[in-house]
């Protein structure tokens, strides 16, 4: 197995400036993001439990660097971050978790179901492991219309769905098939207050999939540009027709599994300022400065503007209002029926 | 009088009308390949139905024509693209067809055994059932699936399930029950155009049952039932198998002088509550036939209805006839007692009709 | 009055028994310790019932006191080998805990959200529920299950299910309901000493709700259902969180003038069909009021019951009062409309007693 | 990974004359059982589909031959390999075949469902994969009641079932735990109709294994010999609490995948010729009467009695009764109550 560690210093040299930007600014979007919607959660605007991805913003930016709108992806309970890198736009997101009806699903998906199917983002899954043969799923039809070029799918998964059989059986399939679609997996050492040194027999989740004949790459999920170069190689492998890969993307999550958890309670503090010294904004920051790439009034500025747009995000789905009640009734089948829909 | 566009709920009736008497399983076979030509996003998962490759020329074989023959000759015609051959990993690739549905194609999934779809109900439940409503309309899930139900064939508890009124159950996914040749096609056909998902049951016993099918493309209308026969003083609700039950037990109780009249329910999500409600308010008795085993079940369910919005036209308690709460038995003797039969309607058609 | 081996299906009554009031999920926590207290080969298996474990002592943390803290403190009395904490594998470790029933020990297992259930629904129906059947009684599964339900807390669609009639649906399995903090003790225990697999259904908006307790040990034996009051004009059926409702909506009605008689079903696999029927053949009026959604649902079974067996007694249509068909919307106002309240009860008793 | 590819030739003569009676007259038994059950069958005397091993003895019988009756199996629809192996009864087996009242289970289960718990014998499971995880969790009760030594338990399963997921669920499970198990994947190269080679994707199913931290052995399942060894240090393994083992078990099935299947409409003559070759009868012979540990005598005299007993199991089961009527009802629940059985 091909390790990938962070050593391509000079790597970020050929990234576009235009890129760069979009990579700090998807970055630093997701932080403020997090933060600002725990601060909602906090004040009871979002309407049930919420599970920040902070800390994690590389894999999901370094990943959808190399994506477009025809790509999709599959994510979870902790997807903010993968809709943000996917481009969805965070005043719909943040309406979304408000249950407004400007919201991406109208207020009825919330924290752990926001989709953009325009976007190429398949919804985010609350069942452990079950995205991921949805996004097995994205490949197959990208396979059958022969377009694996323009459409490629990746599946976002955390340490602890590797335990969930689903993702070997995808493995499987997509091995056979070669099919376009990249495993993801974002472990970030925990599920809920499991550790995954119990809870995964392995150390190396990258070497299973070898038992399944697809590439397995272990990358520094803290440092954006690593996981940027993993993920080039995988989608280009996938839109060359050579079937899948699997990324494990080594990560933390700065706050606990859902926004009232606190991880001081499982976790060291020496692990936490571990990790927290290599975080991706600011390993980032010192990087393109150094090099000269970016200017600390760039990144100024694009932090102000995101700062403005999560602002103007939060605003809006304060503002914005309920779903109407006839939602309740909406969209369980495609034709509008209601006397599919029982008693009431 | 039959057209494509036009839906078909109500059955017998066709003369004039060009077809020819097929078995079930004939009638499903080309109504999947029709459906197959007609629209290029339609596509086959299944376990073995490819039949095997020859090692040499990676040709597929269709050894057996897919499990029960459904699949048989498809595979020549459409290739490994549209016929694909899965592992035995019914979480995996009944994912992986949502998927494919959510993303623009309409997957049709061999699931062999009813039995089967245990193994992948968190994704037929939380994925296939939830997704357009989750997200808002933003999607949708045009998946079919279609699995062999039911006891009679000796192949135990675990090959022998009726279950489909825990699908039926299911908001968000669809559940038809053919009971011959000529439903079968109409229904499968719409079941595969329709864009919701849709599980189509197909009792064992109906296998090589013998009917008359149009030779036109049509479609018979989800949640729509009909009537088998017509009669003024019982109202016998069948569906799948038990309906070819339901139309034995009326031709014995005709010869006692009852006039049953037979509902063949079709589907079972959506149902036709008009039809039921209809015929009790007619007859003002019914006894409901499942194979299904009793408790929380589609029997319960038209029961409920009747009893709620019926009420005041019934003029005995509502009956149903169904399979025990036991799992399917081996011995072929216990397993003719666990399926409802033609005499137990009859007997209990009886307990209720003076 | 209360006793260790006499079951107490009829609730409340027990002045004079020491006891005190506590919340329903210290009931629950205190029952399983007491359980694991009296049998050594009772131990439970679940996802982070270790609550994380210290990487360099190995010691296990109970961050959380496990899902709900339900197993909260039993780490460290018990150790990791009766509080075996599982990675996200449903449907391995409650295949494992099926075959460590198989072979002697008593596993409880937790499956946090009832809704994961169906990632492990072969197990549970393929051979927890079948395997004494199959083997002709060779042996027993004295398996629990337990897992949250209900909609009310902002989980949306993939965490907030009640679909236990799909469950009680399944012969081999049992499947309990309790609604107060004296009958998750009574049937928590029951459920762990039973040899049948058992699935313990907690709704959330249960849990932390106070009541009173007796501090001795007892049972309530699976199967009874029990009045929560009594009266005249219309029977109120009620499950899980919907006997609080059911209470609620006999208050209001009781300003009107009605006299509701409220059923706590307790349990829905087996149920209490004498409880139903000799109070609608009192009432002659009945309401069934289930979170679960309506088709081939429980509440669709006890009308069914009804209508059969308390037909002559009926003076009204059978009344369902449900969730609608459809998954559970995330936003809190749809959410409230989603689940069935006591003005919705009351609205419907009124439909039918005039 | 340690390939075990019958280099020891030796092995054979360390194994007591008592065992080497074993392993030959339980693989005849099988062969033999298996023979006369497809002739019943198609007399329609089995009641249903029947799934014969004939062919796959050597994998069951070696790995068996380190057994007790405390020790515990699970096992698949093609089980009755497994049952003779184990030490089950072939008249009751036979009569359970025929649904009759003195089978195994009442004629409940069936030929899919023969069960022996006196026997260590779990039950025989007709959903592929599904006996995996019972058979890890009778691993999970020795290890929780202190028994390694004396209980250990082994999975037999097909190459198909390596497609399910709950496969890998139960490896990782096992390994984390350390439980005595042995994962016996009896890879006879179809599943159904379908070839591994298409299925599975890869031609190294033990090493898959490795991913969990399990040691992967791949055998000669012609061989009972290989088998015998592996199983050998597998069960060691495991009884010394060092937790499961993979055994893959190279192997064929003579005859289709169930009574009425042909297999020629798949399968190529050479392929069958070439395992017949290897068939673990006929090396068994050749070895122990070459090496002088057994005379054709011996084995005569094994073959006659078996033939004899065969015989004597299928009279049984012709004659003996149907089972009554009330079972229908009996055994769904331990308390046998007609309220809980419904409506009839
Ligand atoms: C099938 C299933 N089991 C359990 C859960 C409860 N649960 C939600 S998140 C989570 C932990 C997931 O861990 P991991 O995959 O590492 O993702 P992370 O939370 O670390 O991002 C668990 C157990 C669930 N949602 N689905
Ligand atoms: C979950 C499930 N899916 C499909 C089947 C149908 N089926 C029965 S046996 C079989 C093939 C099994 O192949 P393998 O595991 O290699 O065992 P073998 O038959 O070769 O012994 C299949 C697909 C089943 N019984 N259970
Ligand atoms: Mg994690
Ligand atoms: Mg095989």
């Amino acid at each position: 197995m091909k390790k990938n560690k962070s050593e391509n210093e000079k790597k970020s040299v050929s990234i576009s400036p235009k890129k760069l930007r979009w990579l700090y600014s998807s970055m630093y979007r997701i932080r403020r993001f997090e933060e600002t919607m725990l601060e909602q959660t906090f004040k009871g605007n979002a309407m049930g439990v919420t599970h920040p991805s902070d800390g994690q913003e590389a894999g999901p930016v370094g990943i959808c660097a190399h994506l477009t709108d025809k790509d999709w992806i599959g994510s979870t309970h902790r997807g903010h971050g993968h809709c943000i890198a996917k481009g969805l736009e965070t005043n719909r997101m943040m309406a979304e978790i408000m249950g407004r009806s400007t919201g991406q699903c109208h207020g009825k998906g919330g924290s752990m179901h926001i989709a953009d199917f325009s976007k190429g983002m398949l919804g985010a899954n609350a069942i452990v492991g079950a995205s991921i043969p949805l996004a097995v799923g994205a490949a197959l039809t990208s396979k059958y219309k022969n377009n694996e070029k323009k459409s490629v799918a990746v599946a976002f998964f955390g340490d602890g769905a590797t335990s969930q059989g689903v993702l070997h059986e995808s493995m499987n399939l997509s091995s056979i098939w070669k099919l376009p679609v990249i495993f993801a997996c974002e472990n970030n050492g925990y599920a809920e207050a499991t550790p995954s040194w119990y809870a995964v027999s392995t150390d190396d989740i990258a070497s299973r999939a070898e038992g399944y004949g697809i590439p397995g790459l272990q990358v520094d999920g803290m440092d954006v540009f690593s996981v940027y170069d993993a993920a080039e190689q995988a989608v280009k492998r996938a839109r060359s027709g050579e079937g899948p890969t699997f990324l494990e993307i080594k990560t933390y999550r700065y706050h606990g599994h859902f926004h009232a958890d606190d991880p001081k309670k499982y976790r060291k503090q020496e692990e936490e300022d571990y990790f927290k010294s290599k975080d991706c904004l600011i390993s980032f920051e010192e990087r393109v400065t150094e090099s000269g790439l970016m200017t600390s009034e760039d990144l100024n500025e694009i932090r102000n503007e995101i700062e403005e747009e999560i602002k103007k995000a939060t605003d809006f789905a304060l503002t914005s209002p309920m779903p109407d009640h006839d939602e309740l009734y909406k969209d369980v089948y495609v034709e509008y029926s209601n006397s599919l829909l029982g008693l009431r | 009088m039959i057209t494509s566009t036009k839906s078909l709920p109500l059955g017998p009736g066709y003369e004039g009308v060009r077809g020819k008497k097929i078995r079930y399983r004939d009638a499903f076979n080309s109504t999947l390949r029709a459906e197959m030509e007609l629209d290029p996003d339609v596509f086959l998962i299944g376990e073995d139905i490819s039949g095997g490759f020859d090692k040499d020329t990676l040709e597929p074989l269709d050894a057996w024509g897919g499990p029960f023959a459904a699949t048989k000759g498809l595979i020549q015609d459409f290739g490994p693209e549209r016929v694909r051959d899965a592992p035995i990993s019914e979480a995996g690739f009944i994912g992986a067809a949502i998927g494919a549905a959510l993303t623009g194609l309409r997957p049709v999934v061999d699931v062999m055994y009813f039995d089967f779809i245990t193994v992948a109900y968190d994704q037929l439940l939380s994925n296939a059932a939830k997704s357009r409503y989750m997200f808002a309309g933003q999607t949708k899930v045009p998946l079919t699936l279609f699995a062999r139900s039911g006891a009679g064939t000796g192949h135990a508890a675990q090959h022998s399930e009726s279950f489909y009124s825990m699908l039926a159950h299911i908001p968000g996914l669809k559940v038809v029950v053919p009971s011959d040749p000529y439903s079968c096609k109409g229904l499968l056909a719409a079941s595969i155009r329709d864009d919701d998902p849709v599980f189509v049951v197909n009792d064992k016993k109906l296998i090589n049952l013998e009917g008359f099918v149009p030779d036109q493309s049509y479609t018979i209308q989800l949640g729509k039932g009909r009537y088998l026969s017509r009669g003024d003083d019982v109202t016998l609700i069948g569906m799948s198998y038990t309906s070819v039950v339901c139309q034995e037990a009326s031709k014995i109780l005709l010869e006692d002088g009852i006039n049953a009249e037979v509902i063949d329910m079709l589907s079972l999500s959506p149902f036709d509550e008009e039809i039921i409600i209809e015929s009790v308010k007619k007859t003002n008795r019914v006894v409901i036939v499942d194979e299904d085993t009793p408790r929380a079940s589609m029997a319960s369910e038209f029961a409920a209805i009747i009893s709620d919005k019926a009420f005041d036209y019934l003029d005995a308690p509502v009956k149903r006839v169904t399979a025990p709460h036991t799992p399917v038995p081996y011995n072929k003797n216990l397993e003719e007692a666990f399926m409802p039969d033609a005499n137990d309607v009859v007997a209990t058609v009886k307990s209720i009709v003076d």
